[in-house]
């Protein structure tokens, strides 16, 4: 059986539709273009200036000119386009971005996301962050549910500076499909061998549980 | 993964168009007017419009035809001068013009094509175009505020293009077309040559399809984007 | 012997410094390029979008999409390019516009430039005219010195809404070569078979007259 | 009529930058980061300088040899994570640094470039970013005053080049240079290639010759433009 990870992961993957126009950010998010069907009709963005992202390519058949914002030696796909920077968030922030799918530190129970800072320990800058999180359509995070000393990740309030306000929509993690609701952290879906109780002993904020078993991935 | 296809016809493109609507126009002069969706507009016959356009052609020709007709209760524009047409609506009180000086009008499209919400300039202190304008003073110099502006709809013309809207322009037909191809929330864009994804390459393309929501191929270039015969 | 208007043109073409960024207006000013040398090192630029812009073309042989700002049918020269109206503006804004020559209807001895309306008569919308005069590095004029019915248009105060306020450097006339001075309007040099009195009483403020006689053109 | 040769050297090109600069370097990662410009800064030993730049490239790579050296006191940019050398002069309080958001910072600059005083935005409303910043309210929603940037210096890398200075740019190369290219008093530009005048198209010029002072073509690429082995 896959790890509950790869299975969040695509399980994200379909949260995109046909027809978007998708950002997705550096970590596990750029992992959900594997599970992808082939010839699914989307247009995946990277804020360095390339849309239509091909497959990423090993250093022997890498083009030097052609990276993702991660640094990942990626490809074109037939009506792939370049373009500056200015552009790219243009792009971005007047709304033409679907979907964007982030990582994160904290999640609040009203979509509040923090995840570019940890002072005194981490703060490389924000990047694009804050206008992908601030502005595409709509804002889903791929986090593991807990940190590595086990803590929440999903909060009542986010502790750390925020990147922005209220605009997480959804959250997948290793162990549920977590929706911001206007009550707080509502769970549609649980990963395999989890039960319901587990999940809500790892969330830091009341989670909402539906009144059938929920769906499993 | 494949990039979506967005391709349609004029008239199915043109009819999305609905009574009080705000649309951009490219253009400036003949070159990057889109001749073909201004006439289909007329056909559709959306009324209280407000256009926003560099110019406004010249008379029988371009959006003159939309002046002509009736449909246009407002004008965002730079220049009328060779619009005798237009003038004489406007001095009459029957077309209400907003004038704006033509890089200011530019940056207030790309403004509203890059999600911002204005720009601080100093081009026109001092001069009537001011009037009325918020005021921002910036290390001690007064700004105007020009607000970012947005569309319903743009109407577009460019040379080329892919399935997926990639454009690439040619000549001075540019203009204002890549801008406005920014600034709307249906972008429609008339091509005088459609070609499949892959035949635009990447560095070619000069308005990313990201932003464009309909493309349709011209079946021939009517007369009115020919050379101007003075 | 050619025309004194023929003459102002010539004489306003040796304005032009090599290496120069220029914009001709619409009007007199598109005249001046038929009298620089050929292979002289400048950069035209139109505000529709071209820099490098090469003769005008007969109809026979125009391009479509290839005009001025002004309407006429131009060519390219090799190093030539085309872009959009915010790029254009953009050139112009932040001073890489070495000069540009404008008509006008009326100029101040203090700068002021009219050049785009009368109220009730003609107010056909300033097209790209303010940002040229306010922010071309250095603004001449070439106008008649008189209008058509005779009366100055170099005035002591603009009476018609301003273009822009103090940017006028220089005025070139059928009648005179005349500086924006911080005393006034200052004439340089007069057209040949003119008079200092002629010109004078053709000015509608104090013009400052050299002490020797001025070269002519 | 003929336009003007801008062709010069990296040496000569870069003797013009003076200590206390502000110097705007193009480049996202690896793509379009002008390496030999900067090894020739370096060379050049200008002090005090202000660098504004996405990022800080990786350590030994890029502007990494300027913080290296010690020239930099201040550098305004987007994010530094792959660049612990970087981040450890920051905490060190050896180096200022002003984070911004990224198309914010994009769009700072291309307002120095366009002649404008600032933009007006929402972006980083409420959150760290926004501390200290004018606060514009349009139709009711505050916005923050992003201020127009420029420099001194900008310093440039594109694919292809004419003696005008008209570029050309390939693949994610563009990124900040096009934007930094509008933005400086003195615009230098490395190419891989320079080409005769007309032999780039006016179609295919995606930076103006007009912005651009100097070109310089590099006689080879160093080991630093290439794939990088991670």
């Amino acid at each position: 059986m896959s790890s509950a990870k790869d299975r969040m992961i695509a399980r994200a993957a379909r949260e995109i539709a046909p027809g978007m126009v998708v950002n997705l950010g550096i970590g596990l998010p750029t992992k959900v273009v594997d599970h992808l069907p082939a010839g699914f009709p989307v247009c995946l963005h990277t804020e360095n200036g390339l849309t239509g992202i091909g497959p990423t390519l090993p250093p022997e058949r890498a083009d030097r000119n052609l990276i993702d914002a991660g640094g990942a030696y990626v490809s074109t796909v037939p009506g792939s386009a370049f373009f500056d920077s200015a552009t790219s968030f243009a792009m971005v922030r007047s709304g033409r971005l679907d979907l964007t799918m982030l990582g994160a530190f904290e999640v609040a129970a009203n979509g509040d996301l923090a995840n570019w800072k940890i002072p005194g320990k981490f703060s490389p800058g924000v990047g694009g962050g804050i206008e992908l999180a601030q502005k595409a359509r709509r804002v889903v995070v791929l986090s593991t549910h807990t940190d590595r000393a086990g803590n929440p990740k999903l909060k009542a309030e986010c502790a750390l500076p925020l990147t922005a306000h209220r605009c997480v929509a959804r959250i997948f993690t290793d162990m549920a499909v977590i929706d911001i609701t206007p009550q707080g952290f509502a769970l549609r879906e649980i990963a395999q061998g989890r039960t319901l109780h587990e999940v809500a002993q790892a969330t830091g904020a009341p989670l909402i549980l539906p009144d059938a078993p929920p769906p499993t991935f | 993964m494949k990039l979506p296809d967005k391709t349609t016809t004029i008239e199915a493109a043109i009819a999305r168009i609905k009574d009080g609507d705000s649309v951009m126009v490219g253009g400036f002069g003949v070159p990057g007017t889109p001749m073909t969706l201004i006439r289909a507009l007329v056909d559709h016959g959306a009324r209280d419009l407000t256009l926003i356009k560099n110019d406004a052609n010249e008379p029988d020709m371009g959006i003159d035809h939309l002046l002509q007709s009736g449909q246009v209760t407002r004008l965002i524009t730079t220049h009328l001068g060779l619009n005798a047409h237009a003038i004489a609506l406007m001095n009459a009180g029957k077309l209400d013009v907003e004038f704006n000086a033509q890089g200011i009008l530019a940056e207030r499209i790309r403004a509203g094509g890059a999600g911002l919400g204005a720009v601080l300039s100093d081009i026109g202190i001092g001069t009537e175009l001011a009037q009325g304008k918020q005021v921002v003073d910036l290390a001690g110099k007064p700004h105007l505020v020009e607000t970012a502006l947005r569309a319903d709809v743009a109407l577009i013309h460019a040379e080329r293009a892919d399935t997926f809207g990639n454009l690439a322009y040619t000549g001075t037909a540019q203009n204002f077309n890549p801008l406005m191809a920014m600034a709307a929330d249906c972008v429609i864009a008339e091509v005088e040559t459609l070609l499949p994804l892959g035949a635009l390459t990447a560095g070619e393309v000069q308005t990313v399809g990201v932003f464009v929501d309909h493309v349709a191929e011209l079946e021939t270039l009517s007369e009115e984007y020919a050379v101007v015969q003075r």
